[in-house]
């Protein structure tokens, strides 16, 4: 299979969409002739042009809503937010437009809207622009959110996002556009609402998702190495809809589980998947539930500081033997 | 300053006689009819609505939009098969001149799974997508860039249509209206954008919520789009000046915002105690007596010799009836049932999809 | 003690702290010569004037942005939201300005806001306009959240609120509104951080905020009353900080826990709390923590359907009974 | 476009000599000569830290404002004791003039604990509230209503004063602006929005990105507010052009919006790697020949006889020396330390107060 990065992966996913479909767009600021703040729509608007590719004002809550506008009347656009974090000037379109709109008219109308874009720390660009707003979005019944860690997933999410007759929030990430794996050429989608067991194992189960799953993986691999510890990684990929089966398989196997989240702690993704596992799997737990997330601040700018309040693999062992000794 | 407005009209005084426009010119007597019918048939579908709020049969809000009928009438009517439209929470009128049933929306009012939004929705947020009509919407201006995107897609497809994008004089202070009207002069979008000026944002008046040069429209000057002020009273006038704005959408895909004033009679919603303490009683007054639109087109009619006095009764009595017999049928109708508070959130689900039997979408126990 | 609604408590913790100090004013839509949608700020535009009680355009971003900029330069002011659901308009604003600047700015600012309003379902007004957007706001560091159930707790915690150097975020509700309740004339405070037993009990513990305290409370009386189940009510009545030790008092005495919370399910505040308890009380937990949210959809409008979304205390004892067998 | 434009700058071919302006009339060459320095120590400063940020000792972005220091000088310069500021991201420029110091900026984009935000705010973040600036702030036009609050507490307060509120041409299409825009009309609050028109937000040229009559400034019109157009290489007409509007808001108590012609001559920020492809190296040389603000200044000071060009490469010098001195400092400078993370969040926690101290505040175990 050939190697391309997590970037790539998502441009083939555009272009073979706007090929096949001829109601999918790519609409935001900078994706067409700038080839993307983050070049992930490289190419498109040349191979493309003005009509499937377009440029927009810095205008989110505008163009936002006139992607739920253009899908109610069926069309697929794809709206880029250059940051997530932006949505927040966009938050009503998003929640009450995309969210609402099929439930307020009992079901007459469908959205199928993909909002995409990076929602990550790391990168030293400051507390507004660090946001990760998946918890939130995955708060609202009528979003669907999906979270891609590898070039494969993100290939395959991004074609069923799109393909999705529902709104759909794609949540990527900066610090793994440059990542590289195997993905194959032509067409193939990955389910929403499908967990992959990343690892696997018989200690302890990590349940991540996005960037996290590689701190995790990096995780696992020391505790075998270091610590003779098999820890299970659970990528649970989509959020909403959300693959309780496979992570409660995996807790019910392991009898432990330490979350990892990037998200703030309070009311974080890995909140729910606590107070899930505990609720579900109870008896089977021999310790409680752990959780490494993001420190409890604003995204700091100074960069060897920021890059230790993400999660670490350093934390999540840390967690792992509190809870496996 | 509503009133002194109200004495004349930025544009009642205007010489033109809108009635000769090729878009009047050529009305047939049984269309001018069909819009007194339309002007009666939402009035007497408020008044039993309001009643039925004040029997408690109804919850949260109910705006109606009495003394405001020659504005849905007078636009929506040149609706063509591409044309589409989108508004607020003040949405009966919109919804009863693009031709929903009374059935379905006084269902809707009662909350009951025969409504038009299946009792989900309520008076704020009727819909019909097949006849063109987007909603019905409660977040003010929140429509404003929906409105943009039906155009958008108009335009994408490559419809000659327009949207009739709706909104209140006090929705054009939410920024997202201007990122709107920004976008739609950048890229040419088929959008007509229709300021309702009613005068009032619930208890703040023009005045105390807009700074303003000459009105409000005059705001799309600085997108160098076109825009008009319209006497909403002159049902001619609405018509001539929105097919104008449609035509330019039609035509050079190009859009518009129109600011037609007009008034309302009741209080912001039904739940609003102060309806007479930030406007004078005797201004609601003024406006029934002198510039009712339902009183006026009656007038015209009776002076072009179409209408006398039996034929609008016999309009008005039908009008009744179909509004007795709404409500009745709202009143027979069930409730939804508890379980089918989870349908109509997802399509994928709703529809079966494999797509929307994969993982957990609901997260009750 | 004098009875007074929790309207009036409000209005009277605003008109005791407009006078307390020069630097107090109310902001909103119709909050001065409409007395305020729902009237919380009646009479006080009479009282006060146009200088301390301002009348808003429909504008919410740049109207708390405004009082995000005068709380910078030192003054207190106490924005109405009329419905904390459109706060998603100004989202931006409350999150990235009121929230991030003190720290962007490594301490050298502060912003002594106060943003409130009612953020409630129930009341038929549709989706849009139902949102309790509670668990988002206190998922970010540098906002305070508070929810009073009460009108005692309604006026000190809002004098807290207003004192307070931070943002505070009050979350009132439409519904609480006309209650009634003994609240002394003249100054008091609620401390923001502490929670309240309301009702102590023995069996389990119930714990909620805002409105849903009172069908805890509901619940607990009736299960003394029909299966003499002990119940103890844990007002959390700030959200964020919290106050966890109570919590955790509460359930290392009961040794079980029914969380009663009318946030939407996913990543809802009661996740928060169930995550924070497994993990802090797991060994002293007789039974999984128990959840009982709103029904997870958008607010339906029908009004005999919607008053089943909310938590009701036959759902909440429903729980109880499971978990005290 | 933006060529065809530069060559003919909008109001540069005007006739009034700005010079002769009274606020510029009654300049010492001492002032005139410290405009010069603050435009070249930016411009040093600026060169020292896209050094440092190629060397990898920076992250995030960083968004240099060369080419247009005759702005942030010509306007910042003015401020007197109740005049406040507060701008973008492109911040270093005005940050130097309202006099913090290099040290203290360059540190804090090394993210050193020495650094004006103590290594949190980064470029993008810089803060002086005892020097009336009050950042600094990363989402676009964010900062646009914390400019009115700023105005609209110092009228709360009965101080004669004013905010400049900084925003680029691309900021304009954000919504909460035209929110802004409303309520500094409506209730005469004392802001002076200054749109620092640089003709591209990103890659995107003005024409692509807002749909303008006359230019950006024009929007105001629609708020009956006072507005004007600025030739920001003429440090002079900035000074003239931004005092009247002072004056407007000293006196009357009312805001202005001015647009201010500019041109950046890096790309948006430096990880741009565009900043040659949406716009042609031909049009970035022409502005460095002909429209460089520093350079056109520096003539004008030899004309007018104040400097030679040994006094000119003196400041210069002196720039030189205080960056590199800034540079050795931040470098010198320590890191914060990671649990300095928890500060900076809640002032009553930093302040140890009892509020600080009850209930848990932070979510870590
Ligand atoms: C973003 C937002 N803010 C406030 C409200 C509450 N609200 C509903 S209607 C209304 C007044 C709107 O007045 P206008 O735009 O003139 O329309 P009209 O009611 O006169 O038809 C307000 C403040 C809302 N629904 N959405
Ligand atoms: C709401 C929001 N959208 C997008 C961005 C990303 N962004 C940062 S600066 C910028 C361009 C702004 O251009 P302009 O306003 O002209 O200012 P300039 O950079 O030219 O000084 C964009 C799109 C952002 N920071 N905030
Ligand atoms: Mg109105
Ligand atoms: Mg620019």
């Amino acid at each position: 299979m050939p190697v391309i990065t997590y970037r790539q992966a998502l441009n083939q996913a555009f272009a073979e969409e706007i090929e096949r479909d001829e109601n999918v767009f790519l609409m935001g600021e900078e994706v067409a002739e700038y080839n993307g703040a983050y070049k992930v729509t490289e190419g498109l608007w040349k191979r493309f042009g003005d009509k499937r590719v377009i440029d927009t004002p810095i205008s989110e809550a505008g163009f936002i809503g006139l992607g739920v506008g253009a899908a109610m009347m069926g069309l697929r656009p794809v709206m880029e937010l250059m940051f997530w974090s932006f949505a927040y000037v966009a938050y009503d379109q998003i929640i009450n437009n995309a969210g609402c709109v099929r439930y307020m008219s009992g079901g007459l109308i469908n959205c199928p809207l993909v909002i995409r874009g990076p929602a990550n720390g790391g990168t030293n660009v400051g507390a507004t622009h660090s946001h990760t707003p998946e918890n939130f979005l995955a708060n609202t019944p009528g979003l669907k959110v999906v979270s891609p860690a590898t070039p494969y997933d993100a290939k395959g999410l991004m074609k069923s996002a799109i393909r999705d007759n529902d709104p759909v929030c794609v949540m990527e990430n900066t610090l793994l556009y440059g990542d590289q794996g195997e993905v194959p050429e032509g067409d193939y989608i990955i389910p929403i609402g499908v967990a992959d067991v990343k690892r696997e194992g018989t200690d302890v189960s990590l349940i991540a998702h996005g960037r996290a799953v590689l701190t995790a993986l990096a995780a696992a691999h020391r505790l075998s190495e270091e610590f003779n510890i098999s820890a299970e990684v659970v990528d649970l990929r989509s959020i909403r809809p959300l693959d309780e089966q496979t992570i409660l398989d995996s807790v019910r196997k392991t009898h432990r589980a330490v979350l990892v989240d990037e998200n703030k702690p309070f009311c974080g993704v890995s909140s729910q998947i606590a107070s899930m596992i505990q609720e579900h799997a109870f008896d089977d737990l021999d310790a409680p539930v752990q959780r490494v997330c993001s420190l409890d601040a604003p995204a700091i700018y100074s960069p060897p500081i920021e890059i230790q309040q993400l999660p670490t693999a350093d934390r999540v062992i840390q967690k792992v033997l509190a809870v496996c000794n | 300053m509503s009133v002194a407005r109200a004495e004349k009209p930025k544009t009642g005084s205007s010489p033109v006689d809108y009635a000769k426009a090729p878009i009047n010119a050529k009305l047939k007597p049984e269309q001018k009819l069909g819009f007194l019918a339309d002007m009666l048939r939402i009035r007497r579908f408020e008044q039993a609505s309001l009643k039925l709020y004040q029997q408690g049969k109804m919850g949260g809000f109910l705006h109606l939009y009495i003394g405001q009928e020659s504005v849905a009438v007078g636009t929506l009517a040149l609706m063509g098969d591409n044309d589409h439209a989108i508004t607020a929470y003040r949405d009966h009128g919109h919804a009863l001149v693009v031709g929903m049933s009374m059935n379905e929306c006084m269902a809707e009012l009662l909350g009951k799974a025969t409504g038009c939004s299946k009792g989900k929705g309520g008076s704020m947020h009727f819909f019909a997508p097949d006849k063109n009509f987007w909603g019905g919407h409660g977040i003010v201006a929140g429509q404003t860039p929906l409105g943009l995107g039906i155009a958008f897609a108009l335009k994408y497809k490559g419809l000659k249509g327009c949207c009739l994008s709706y909104l209140g004089d006090g929705a054009v202070n939410q920024g997202v209206f201007h990122e709107s009207l920004n976008l739609a002069a950048l890229w040419d979008i088929p959008v007509v954008y229709i300021i309702e000026n009613n005068q009032y944002s619930m208890g703040t008046s023009l005045a105390r919520s807009s700074a303003i040069k000459s009105c409000l429209a005059e705001r799309a000057a600085g997108y160098d789009m076109d825009w008009d002020i319209v006497n909403g009273e002159n049902l001619y006038e609405v018509r001539a000046k929105t097919w104008e704005a449609m035509q330019r959408a039609h035509e050079k895909s190009q859009p518009t915002v129109l600011e037609i004033d007009t008034y309302r009679y009741y209080g912001h919603s039904v739940a609003d105690a102060n309806a007479k303490k930030y406007r004078k009683p005797e201004e609601i007054e003024f406006y029934k007596q002198n510039h009712d639109p339902i009183t006026l087109w009656e007038n015209r009619l009776k002076e072009e010799g179409i209408a006398d006095d039996a034929v609008i009764k016999k309009i008005d009595d039908e009008a009744k009836r179909e509004t007795a017999a709404a409500v009745q049928f709202a009143e027979d109708s069930p409730f939804p049932e508890l379980q089918d508070i989870f349908d109509d959130i997802y399509q994928e689900v709703d529809m079966g999809t494999e797509a929307g039997k994969t993982g957990r979408h609901f997260f009750n126990d």
